[in-house]
């Protein structure tokens, strides 16, 4: 197979909010963006999310908006489900060998009907919804995906032919389809490879995984999208609408024991906002908040903490030395009251979400050279009081949680720094290579 | 890939089907493994289902009703049930207690 | 239907694009409940709306106006002036035709002012409970005259 | 000034053709992720729409601005021949864009759209109340529909723009984005109020979590700037006027003359006998009247303080010197603006935790600026005395409370946490703690936000270092107090700890420093000039925190920095970039687009009376021609429509309904009204 070649000004890395928005900032300028993003649909973690801080705002509300902009860019190409494979320099330019991976579905003549889908008979956990639901073998990933398109899983395909009987479109379904090689010609690169949390079972004394009923904040988030595995906020072991639902906080961040001594920034404020939205779907819940302290940093975000004290929500601090679950799968959690002498309690709750941590997604070392912090293992950035999406090697800058926790407000900002250090970085290389005539 | 030797007149869609069926049993035999594995997995769910939809043939239930009478893990019975209702297999009914019952889509239109 | 929209007595906001519209959807992103029988409609200014434009709403049925601009914020030079000037010629015309003149009203609403938005519309609601609807001074008039 | 192009848009609406038309409305209601459909009944909505008149279709979709929901549109407008667009959804500003994208990709005029808000004035505010939001959803969207008849196909207006920006603020976020906008090919003209470059990261010593040098990185970045060739720089300097709009915004910038010639500048200096307290040491020391802020200031020319400066205290070789101030202004066009007009730190009120009382209580920007003056190996004094321990208070003037917090003057409290001064207050204990070995710091605090990258490491250190916590109880402030006479330290600082579950406890201290939080600087006069907001926490407003986080709602001003909210120099350094590639995408190509909506005269109407240029507030925006109808010269008013601001005084003033505005035409406006006012659907038909 012959493989394709494509020229552009900059080499996005990651469709995630960041990337999505630091690929719109340099296309509206004019130069020519290649995205690509290793899931089969852009859009990252944000798209996953219910509603967000502070605004409440659903996600999908600010998210799918920009995902269509990236989609009908005239600047921008987006290829999804692709991978870089290596990156060589040679002079001012970057040269990616990119590999899109076969969905086994003919992008370009799906119309996303999910025909296929319903009529596919195995079914997998759905990774959208944090495998608390289910999808089958062939989907699309979530309503809003984009591209609108299918994918097969052929790991979990028994190749029975029934999707291709059902598709409408002749030779959509294409059970042969082949990787896809691209060699990609870059002068900058944005590297926005995003983040994933920290294990849900990481801490043995949380249960370390065994409870269906001590679920990540992740998951929570599905539960409370209309979209979400169940339509409502129910509890992954039997179907039951919590009444008594905790937070605990930092159950994977400020924790030299698992690695992660940082603080991962965004917990406090998702748990509070998860909080306010589960006291409006299920009002007669009791929620409580475990913490040690609350970061309520951001722009509105103390009066965002203060309302939801005021709605009634529990606020302990304490620290959650252990969590057990007894016959009826209910949790016991025993604290450690810090206001009430340390004295040790033990409460019962339906449902415990672990406030998890951020973890780098990636790490671009081996691929881009680009090294990460010994410290974190995010992205290293030299000079980050001076050029904070600066990486130190020539036209490449990194955006978003790629180079630490950040709040989707944060990220979306620094996408739009990383566009402006390589707007600046791709005029000075073009007035350099011809001799003062720039960009235009 | 175009079979040289199809001499035979047959109507063009049916040679297609044919050509299909034979990529199809070529490619299982090329990926056997996953192949096997899937249709394993299909087996044991299309078990299950049937488990669920025989309770359910009986009236609205929830998962715990559910879980009891089929015998199966009651997180397993909500998986499944969700993914039922995903696919408009079954239908959501009324809340008993703290739970909400579910139905198969096909009675609740009776 | 029809019963019970008639006996609902309606407000009219006209709000400006740059000062009480903004407002209005500051009061929205707070999540501020307030009562429902108010229906607000974006201008780029008031200044737009000649004095029949407010008597033929009345006359419409809309039972009381609130115009909220931007005051002193206006963005557009002699605007706000002479929106007061107009609402101003007004009220003379609305009690020639028996209209109580306090059914219009013209307030400064920034685009963060989401308590005056709120206690205009209490205002308002308040003053319609004590006078009214529209309809009947309307009609009261209209007998008179006869 | 620039050439206006005028009659960019035909004078008179294209109607003609339009009448032929059936019109075909689609109407699409958004559920906006529950938002919307949580409260309002969206389907039955829907439902009711579809049944006026003109309504081709009526559509629901749990998000409209999706992808998906997009492609509904595009495919109606493709299939069923929709040429009328009624959204309702969140408010209109969010999404104009998107959806007009959606269209025009429909291949539809993106302006045969109607946008009706239903989230932010509905379902959000009558979550209590959903029958009643439904029908008030209903009525709104009626008003789209009978708005979307009268509909006109508009093109937007392209303006040549200037591809200079004026940035305001000569403090780490004005060079930053200078700097970027430079670099990216743009003109960059920077004022900066005071007499030196610099603000207030020169005034900290060193910075988080790097620990380099704040004063080296200022120094770094105004070299880069100032040797920049697309770069002016006018320190001294203020706005002091504006008009035009975005493309083309007419400043005029008055700048202050430094007052003593380089030659003359340090015998200024030394002849110069009136000394006022130091805003760069805040207050600590003294400075003269002719000064410069800090050694390697930029620029290296001092400047005369005109507000102290009085005739006769500046003499050299024992001869007065009569110095004035000779301010020059200059007046130039720019494209856009940068606000990077900073901050300030919360001035405590007069015994807020003994401040201005008792003179022991200072702030932590003090307090920096005591390390910094104090040379390397000698201890840390504060009034002669040497200080061996301290307390610092978190959250002075942040997250306050109204009714336990005493408000300002103008009856606000700032409910707001400052970001930085967690990670600040411990930086600095880290650096006592090296610079002065045994000092010992009390940190009396309610929260610990040490939330960025390398700031845990700070907390951690300082518990294993100098540092004891105390946390107090918003409702239960700690309280200064002088100590008894005879005791060893001077203060001591009464608090209620609950990491000692509620001990009380009273500590003796040296010193105690008021973690201040961060303000916005007082800038209301360019608030009022430019006609930008602010929040209610008096920092200047985005659009959007996610979808327009450093726009404002005027077309061309962005937010860069402090000027903004509270940010660290990294947050500053990232707000300030985001604002220049911003202001790039939109001046870069050397013309913007402005909304079509602007006056129109028909001529068919118009009399030629004039009332409409007597009420008109702008330059040419509106003339009367001789023009010749029916063999006869007459006279008409002819609109200029790129001086036309679209305000619509005209249309209140024509007594034949003549002249209207593009797009919201006072016909609209009454069919709106009749909307709501009448109560039955079936008499809103055609």
């Amino acid at each position: 197979m012959a493989t394709d070649k494509i020229n552009v000004d900059v080499l996005v890395v990651g469709g995630g909010i960041a990337g999505m928005q630091s690929a719109l900032d340099l296309a509206d300028q004019g130069y020519q963006v290649m995205l690509v993003e290793k899931s089969p649909t852009i859009g990252g973690t944000m798209i996953t999310l219910s509603k967000v801080f502070p605004t409440l705002d659903c996600a999908s509300c600010i998210t799918t908006p920009k995902m269509s902009a990236v989609a009908h860019h005239d600047n921008i190409q987006m290829f999804t489900y692709t991978e870089v494979q290596s990156v060589e320099r040679q002079g001012n330019r970057y040269i990616a060998q990119v590999v899109k991976k076969p969905r086994y579905v003919n992008e370009n003549i799906c119309t996303g009907c999910r025909k296929c889908e319903y009529a596919c008979p195995v079914e997998v956990p759905s990774v959208f919804d944090q495998d608390l639901g289910a999808y089958r073998a062939i989907h699309v990933p979530f309503s809003t995906a984009v591209p609108q398109v299918a994918v097969l899983d052929m790991d979990n395909c028994m190749l029975c032919g029934k999707c291709e009987k059902a598709c409408p479109v002749e030779g959509c379904i294409d059970y042969e389809q082949k990787p896809q090689e691209i060699e990609v010609t870059a002068k900058a690169i944005v590297l926005a490879t995003g983040f994933k949390i920290t294990p849900v079972d990481a801490k043995a004394e949380y249960g370390g995984g065994k409870y269906p009923n001590v679920i990540s904040a992740l998951a929570m988030e599905r539960l409370l999208a209309p979209t979400g595995p169940y339509g409502h906020v129910l509890r992954p072991s039997d179907g039951k609408e919590p009444e008594s639902i905790a937070y605990v906080q930092c159950a994977g961040s400020r924790d030299k024991s698992l690695g992660v001594p940082y603080c991962s920034r965004i917990c406090c404020m998702y748990a509070i906002k998860q909080a306010m939205l589960l006291s409006g779907a299920l009002p007669l819940a009791d929620i409580t908040i475990y913490y040690m302290d609350i970061r309520t940093f951001g722009k509105g975000y103390e009066q965002f903490y203060q309302n939801a004290k005021a709605m009634g929500i529990e606020f302990v601090k304490a620290k959650v030395a252990k969590i057990t679950e007894d016959e009826n799968q209910n949790l016991r959690v025993r604290v450690e009251m810090m206001e009430e002498g340390g004295q040790v309690e033990e409460r019962e709750h339906d449902l415990v979400v672990l406030s998890v941590g951020v973890l780098p997604a990636y790490n671009p070392e081996a691929v881009f050279g680009v090294p990460v912090s010994s410290e974190d293992n995010f992205i290293e950035i030299p000079s980050p009081n001076f050029e904070p999406c600066n990486t130190g090697f020539p036209g490449i800058f990194a955006a978003g949680t790629a180079t630490g926790p950040m709040d989707i407000v944060d990220s979306i900002v620094m996408a739009g720094a990383a566009a402006s250090e390589a707007t600046a970085y791709l005029h000075e290389l073009a007035a350099a290579e011809n001799g003062g005539v720039t960009h235009d | 890939m175009v079979d040289q030797d199809a001499t035979k007149k047959v109507r063009p869609d049916k040679e297609k089907s044919r050509l299909k069926a034979q990529l199809l049993k070529r490619l299982r035999e090329e990926r056997s493994a996953s192949v096997e594995h899937a249709q394993a997995l299909v087996k044991e769910q299309n078990a299950i289902r049937r488990q669920i939809r025989k309770v359910l043939k009986s009236g609205p239930k929830t998962i715990p009703q559910i879980a009891q009478e089929t015998g199966l893990p009651s997180a397993q019975v909500l998986w499944y049930v969700a993914a039922m209702k995903r696919y408009n297999i079954v239908v959501e009914g009324e809340m008993e207690d703290e739970y909400y019952t579910y139905q198969l889509a096909q009675e609740a239109k009776k | 239907m029809a019963d019970s929209t008639e006996k609902e007595m309606k407000i009219l906001i006209l709000a400006t694009l740059s000062g009480g519209y903004e407002g209005a959807n500051s009061v929205g992103q707070s999540h501020f409940e307030y009562a429902a029988n108010t229906y607000v409609l974006p201008v780029v200014s008031p200044a737009m709306f000649p004095e029949d434009f407010y008597l033929r709403a009345f006359e419409r049925g809309i039972d009381a106006i609130v115009v909220m601009y931007s005051g002193s914020d206006c963005p557009y030079r002699g605007a706000a002036e002479r929106t007061a000037e107009i609402i101003n010629r007004v009220f003379p015309k609305m009690k020639e035709r028996g209209i109580n003149p306090r059914r219009l009203r013209l307030v400064a609403i920034c685009t963060v002012c989401a308590k005056p938005f709120l206690e205009e519309v209490a205002h308002a609601n308040e003053l319609l409970s004590e006078i009214g609807p529209v309809r009947d001074e309307i009609a009261a008039a209209q007998a008179q005259a006869a | 000034m620039t050439e206006k192009p005028e009659n960019l848009i035909p004078q008179e609406p294209e109607s003609a053709a339009q009448d032929e038309e059936e019109i075909r409305i689609g109407v699409y209601t958004c559920g906006c992720g529950g938002n919307i459909s949580d409260v309002v009944d969206i389907e039955k909505t829907a439902e009711a729409l579809s049944h006026m008149p003109n309504v081709v279709v009526s559509r629901t979709d749990a998000a409209m601005c999706s992808d998906g929901g997009q492609s509904l549109i595009e495919e109606d407008i493709k299939n069923l021949g929709i040429n009328r667009v009624v959204i309702g959804s969140c408010k209109p500003a969010l999404h104009r864009q998107t959806f007009r994208g959606a269209i025009s990709r429909g291949g539809l005029n993106p302006y045969f759209y109607y946008h009706v808000g239903i989230r932010e004035q509905d379902s959000w505010v009558h979550h209590d109340q959903p029958d009643e939001a439904t029908k008030k959803a209903i009525r709104l969207m009626t008003t789209g529909v009978v708005k979307a008849r009268m509909l006109e196909p508009l093109e937007p207006i392209r303006l040549p723009a200037e591809k200079h920006v004026l940035v305001i603020g000569g403090g780490l976020a004005g060079l930053r984005s200078a700097l970027d906008m430079a670099r990216h090919g743009l003109k960059v003209t920077l004022i900066e109020k005071t007499p030196f470059l610099g603000g207030r990261v020169a005034q900290l010593e060193t910075l988080f979590p790097t620990e380099e040098s704040a004063r080296d990185l200022i120094r770094k970045l105004v070299d880069k700037v100032t040797n920049h060739p697309n770069v002016t720089v006018y320190t001294y300097a203020e706005l002091v006027g504006m008009s035009g709009y975005v493309g083309d915004y007419h400043v005029k910038v008055l700048q202050h003359s430094r007052g003593v010639s380089d030659d003359m500048a340090d015998a200024a200096i030394a002849g110069c006998t009136k000394e006022v307290p130091d805003e760069f040491n805040y207050g600590l020391t003294k400075r003269k009247v002719v000064y410069r802020a800090y050694p390697g200031c930029y620029p290296e020319s001092p400047a005369v303080d005109w507000e102290h400066y009085e005739d006769g205290c500046v003499k050299v070789n024992g001869e007065p010197l009569h110095l004035e101030d000779q301010p020059k202004v200059w007046e130039f066009t720019v494209g856009g603006i940068v606000m990077a007009t900073g901050f300030r730190p919360y001035e405590p009120y007069e015994g807020e935790y003994g401040y201005g009382v008792l003179p022991e209580v200072i702030t932590l920007p003090q307090l920096i600026r005591l390390i910094g003056l104090t040379p390397e190996g000698q201890p840390l004094k504060w009034q002669g005395r040497e200080v061996k321990n301290l307390a610092m208070v978190h959250c002075v003037g942040s997250r306050q409370i109204a009714g336990i917090n005493k408000p300002q003057p103008d009856g606000q409290v700032n409910d707001y946490c400052s970001r930085v001064c967690c990670t600040a207050i411990l930086h600095t204990a880290a650096e006592l703690n090296k610079r002065f070995p045994g000092i010992r710091v009390f940190d009396l605090y309610q929260d610990i936000r040490t939330y960025g990258r390398g700031h845990e490491d700070y907390y951690t250190e300082a518990s294993e270092n100098n540092v004891l916590f105390m946390r107090y109880h918003n409702d239960e402030l700690p309280e200064v107090e002088p100590a008894p006479a005879g005791e060893k330290r001077p203060l001591v600082v009464k608090v209620k700890d609950y990491l000692t579950w509620g001990e009380e406890l009273e500590v003796p201290v040296d010193l105690v420093v008021l973690a201040v939080g961060i303000m916005p600087n007082p800038i209301e006069d360019l608030i009022h000039m430019l006609k930008i907001s602010p929040g209610t926490d008096r920092f200047l407003l985005e659009v959007h925190p996610k979808l327009r986080p450093v726009e404002t709602a005027v077309p061309g001003i962005v937010l860069a920095g402090t000027a903004q909210g509270p940010m660290n120099t990294q947050e500053t350094n990232a707000a300030a970039a985001a604002a220049a590639v911003k202001m790039s995408a939109l001046l870069g190509a050397g013309s913007v687009e402005l909304e079509p909506f602007v006056a129109y005269v028909n001529p068919d109407k118009c009399e030629g009376l004039g009332e409409c240029i007597k009420v008109c507030a702008y330059e040419d925006a509106l003339t009367l021609r001789t023009v010749e109808v029916d063999g006869k010269q007459v006279q008409r008013a002819v609109v200029t429509p790129a001086n036309c601001a679209g305000c619509g005084a005209c249309v209140s003033a024509c007594p034949n309904r003549a002249i209207d505005l593009r797009g919201w035409t006072l016909a609209q406006y009454e069919a709106m009204v009749d909307a709501i006012a009448l109560g039955d659907m079936p008499a809103l038909g055609g």
